[in-house]
């Protein structure tokens, strides 16, 4: 996901990014991370120290890396396995497992989450340049249904926002 | 004319030729080359068949015989 | 000159290569190590798989036959170096890459390939140890890449610091291992090898590529052939070619004759080898430097520090205003030590970062013995230094 | 003067002065292990279509590895202890077309190069393993060594040996060698068969040659061949005998590593036109 979304940025959008991964037993089983870190200058230390945006999709990933959150940044969960959030951080939700079950398998959960953050990152990123970055890294065989997973993320996040914008409107 | 030649520079005396020679051409000198081996000598050329087994076991390339 | 080797066709078939396209790739470092080493024209890939070296094996497994080049994997990483220097001998191109307890595995290997004048490429995806330490990342294995193997045996190794890195150096490592008939190591960490950036592939034929010189070039006769005489740097025939060479890791005349040992002949063989990448130190070594005009103190870096070193000596400049100089060694062996002493004049602190305990910062403090008040350390173990950390080291040095 | 038909294939002297005679002790079995592989080399390369600088030799460390080390006017490489097999399996990735003869002892086979052994015929690469086996360390002083037969006593084993020896043509066999044979120093000229055999062999061929060590076993090369002769027997004669059978083990020509690599190469090659 952030080897997608790290091109996204390089090479569609011409952005520095760097990505770096967990690498060890977690990796292989356990809860595993993966950072990406996105600059119009030079990027020289590789890691992430302070994130703005975490996407979380377990509950212990979200208790482990949340210490690397900034205090008001942003956390993409999926709300049937995440559960506990803590106040302060700005939250945003994504039946991810859901949604991949419903275009075809469990395989395409990444898409889905791509399509949200596409959604959170808007003002950043064009949206087609991350789905040219899907299109680009996934089986030539698997691009509809990944496209198609993308966008019931990217939609899902932009109802939400909507719901969000219509009730800040009535209150 | 058949000839057998020993080379006393590589030969070190370990007579395997005289034990493989099936016609007993072959026997263990008292000729002494400059390394201090006992060179084999030709006693019987008459009997030589040129079978080539000298040629064939030696370990240190040292005997040659006219080939047929 | 890649089409020059391209059209060198030495297998059968006629292969469109599938070179990587020039421009902008999003590649991970040990992605774009086995893409140098292919438009280098690696055409023999023997490995055995090592958390965190194993990404480049995996990844000149699917590419190497692409291009008419053979991947094995064999028994150990014993084996894998041999393998080289049996490729390197019959003409090809060959690389590995390991990591920390396999590259201790492989020093027999190098030093036997020094003495003998192979030319082949080992990477070197450095993790912490002793032991099986750990998976992350270290540069632990600096002092045994000069070291580890037994004897007088100089070593080519240079240090990546990013993605690009392992594209160029790559290929350079190539370059040099052919140019000079030696082994060279890629000492990377893990940190590079397993980074995602941005690299830039240039127009592939303006990349300069070396070949190894032969006894054909030189007009040289099978008869009159010396497999290690000539020159400095002898001509290397490949098998097959009617120059029956004979290899020896033992003592030799430049003949390759093994059994006319003496004193003389032995101190020849060894004076040679040392002098031949010794001697050339000034034209094999590179060194990066930036802000070195006007600065009371120095930093030193190598490999993946060299990112967080540069952020930190930047930051330091702008925010704190002290006056630090940032050297980055891409070549750690043979040392640069006239190199690093002609860009210094006179500093009060020299400051080494390392992933280690302080190893590299031996012969930078015997380089600049008289050139500097003190060389201070800044070690870490298992992780790269965060900015925050060198910053921090830096003000606390400079001002005491 | 009347020279050896081989030594057109051996380097008596160079610039740097003379290489022969060899460095081996009086009577020892490698050189006629030697003589008798040039004179298989020698029958190979008069046949039509091959070339001398197709063939390579290849050798580890030890008494028999001597045999590469600066006398052939052959391409050789003199290797490490044990690793001949890889560098050998080096050069067929480089060059498939080389014929590669490789040149061990037992130790150095068996012991130190025990699982490059096991390797090299598992994946069948096209290589002619000559073992000059004498059951010992000889360079080093006439330790034991893993073909030594219990009980024997060597410097190492002053006592008896505890260990039991092994055999090395079964260990080739169930490894996957295409081709295995035994014979003895002997057996001149069913060794020489073997050997043009093993080459022609697609494959990886096994050719152990039992041989004598007269300086550690204290007796003279002749009385050792005599015995040689006698503690073995023919294969087909080898059911109720407790004697050393020598013969020809194994002949299953199988896909070579390199021809099925070949096979991959293609495919790539479709793939990308």
């Amino acid at each position: 996901m952030g080897r997608v979304l790290g091109a996204a940025f390089t090479i569609h959008e011409g952005i520095n990014s760097v990505n770096t991964h967990s690498y060890g037993p977690e990796s292989r089983g356990g809860s595993c991370r993966s950072e990406v870190v996105v600059s119009k200058g030079e990027i020289y230390y590789p890691n992430v120290r302070k994130a703005d945006i975490l996407v979380a999709l377990s509950q212990p990933a979200l208790d482990t890396y949340k210490r690397d959150l900034k205090e008001e940044g942003i956390v993409l969960i999926d709300p049937n396995s995440v559960k506990d959030v803590p106040k302060s951080l700005v939250c945003y939700g994504v039946p991810a497992m859901e949604i991949a079950h419903s275009v075809g398998n469990v395989k395409y959960l990444n898409s889905v989450v791509l399509g949200a953050l596409a959604a959170l990152l808007k003002s950043m990123i064009k949206k087609e340049s991350l789905k040219s970055a899907v299109s680009e890294n996934v089986p030539p065989k698997t691009i509809e249904k990944n496209l198609e997973a993308f966008e019931k993320g990217w939609t899902h996040i932009m109802n939400a926002n909507m719901a969000v914008a219509e009730y800040e409107k009535e209150n | 004319m058949i000839e057998i030649v020993i080379n006393s520079d590589y030969c070190k005396g370990c007579s395997i030729c005289v034990a493989f020679c099936p016609r007993k051409v072959l026997q263990t000198s008292n000729h002494i080359n400059s390394k201090g081996f006992m060179l084999p000598e030709v006693v019987n050329l008459d009997a030589c068949t040129q079978c080539m087994l000298c040629e064939i076991v030696c370990p240190d390339l040292a005997i040659a015989v006219t080939g047929k | 000159m890649v089409e020059a080797a391209v059209k060198e066709k030495k297998y059968p078939g006629n292969f469109r290569r599938p070179y990587i396209k020039a421009g902008r790739h999003y590649l991970e470092g040990s992605e774009a190590c086995v893409e140098g080493a292919l438009v280098a024209g690696l055409k023999v890939y023997a490995g055995y798989p090592i958390t965190p070296a194993s990404e480049i094996m995996e990844h000149a497994s699917r590419r190497l036959p692409q291009f008419g080049g053979r991947f094995i994997q064999m028994e150990d990483e014993i084996s894998a170096a041999c393998a080289l220097i049996g490729a390197s001998w019959a003409g090809a191109k060959a690389m590995t890459a390991t990591s920390s307890p396999g590259f201790s595995l492989m020093q027999e290997a190098i030093s036997f390939s020094i003495m003998t004048e192979t030319p082949l490429l080992i990477v070197d995806v450095q993790r912490p140890g002793p032991g099986q330490g750990y998976i992350t990342t270290s540069q632990e294995d600096v002092m045994q890449a000069r070291y580890g193997h037994h004897g007088e045996g100089p070593i080519i190794a240079l240090a990546p610091s990013s993605v690009q890195d392992m594209f160029e150096l790559t290929i350079e490592a190539f370059n040099l291992s052919e140019k000079w008939r030696t082994p060279v190591l890629l000492m990377v960490e893990e940190t590079v090898a397993h980074l995602r950036e941005q690299l830039i592939v240039p127009e592939l034929d303006t990349i300069e590529l070396i070949k190894r010189k032969k006894p054909q070039d030189l007009n040289i006769s099978p008869e009159t052939y010396l497999p290690y005489g000539h020159d400095i740097v002898p001509p290397m025939a490949n098998f097959g070619e009617g120059y029956n060479i004979n290899h020896v890791g033992l003592v030799h005349s430049e003949d390759g004759n093994v059994s006319n040992y003496s004193l003389k002949v032995h101190r020849e063989n060894i004076d040679r080898l040392h002098q031949k990448i010794e001697g050339n130190v000034n034209e094999i070594a590179r060194i990066e430097s930036q802000f070195l005009d006007d600065c009371d103190h120095v930093l030193i870096c190598y490999g993946s520090v060299a990112r967080t070193g540069l952020e930190a000596v930047k930051e330091v400049r702008e925010v704190h205003g002290i006056k630090i100089g940032f050297i980055r060694l891409v070549t750690l062996w043979p040392f640069p030590e006239e190199k690093l002493r002609s860009l210094i004049s006179k500093v009060k602190n020299v400051f080494v970062p390392e992933m280690n305990l302080g190893m590299i910062k031996h012969p930078i403090t015997e380089a600049l013995r008289d050139k500097c008040d003190r060389v201070i350390s800044i070690p870490e173990i298992g992780a790269l230094h965060s900015p925050e950390k060198l910053i921090d080291q830096i003000i606390k040095g400079s001002t005491c | 003067m009347l020279k050896h038909p081989m030594l057109k294939y051996i380097r008596e002297e160079g610039p740097a002065g003379k290489r022969l005679p060899f460095i081996l002790c009086p009577g020892c079995g490698a050189g006629q292990v030697l003589n008798y592989t040039l004179h298989a080399v020698d029958e190979i390369i008069n046949q039509p279509g091959v070339k001398k600088e197709d063939f390579v030799f290849i050798s580890g460390i030890g008494c028999s590895s001597r045999l590469t080390s600066h006398y052939l006017n052959f391409d050789s490489g003199w290797t490490l202890h044990g690793r001949a097999l890889p560098v050998a399996t080096g050069v067929l990735l480089a060059n498939p077309k080389l014929k590669v003869i490789v040149f061990t002892g037992d130790g150095d086979a068996a012991a130190i190069g025990g699982n490059h052994f096991i390797h090299a015929f598992r994946r069948n690469i096209n290589i002619t393993v000559i073992c000059v086996n004498n059951g010992l360390y000889g360079m080093t002083g006439g330790q034991v060594a893993p073909t030594t037969q219990p009980f024997t006593i060597t410097p190492t084993t002053p006592y008896g040996n505890v260990e039991e020896a092994f055999d090395l043509c079964k260990l080739a066999t169930v490894a996957g060698a295409s081709y295995v044979s035994r014979w003895t120093t002997a057996h001149p000229f069913q060794t020489i068969k073997a050997i043009k055999k093993g080459i022609a062999n697609k494959g990886a061929s096994f050719i152990e040659i039992l041989s004598q060590c007269p300086v550690h076993e204290h007796k003279t090369p002749v009385e050792m061949i005599n015995a040689l002769k006698g503690m073995t027997v023919s294969i087909d004669k080898s059911m109720n005998s407790n004697k050393i059978p020598v013969g020809e083990f194994h002949f299953a020509p199988r896909p070579e590593w390199t021809e099925r690599y070949e096979a991959i190469i293609e495919k790539c090659n479709e793939r990308i036109s």
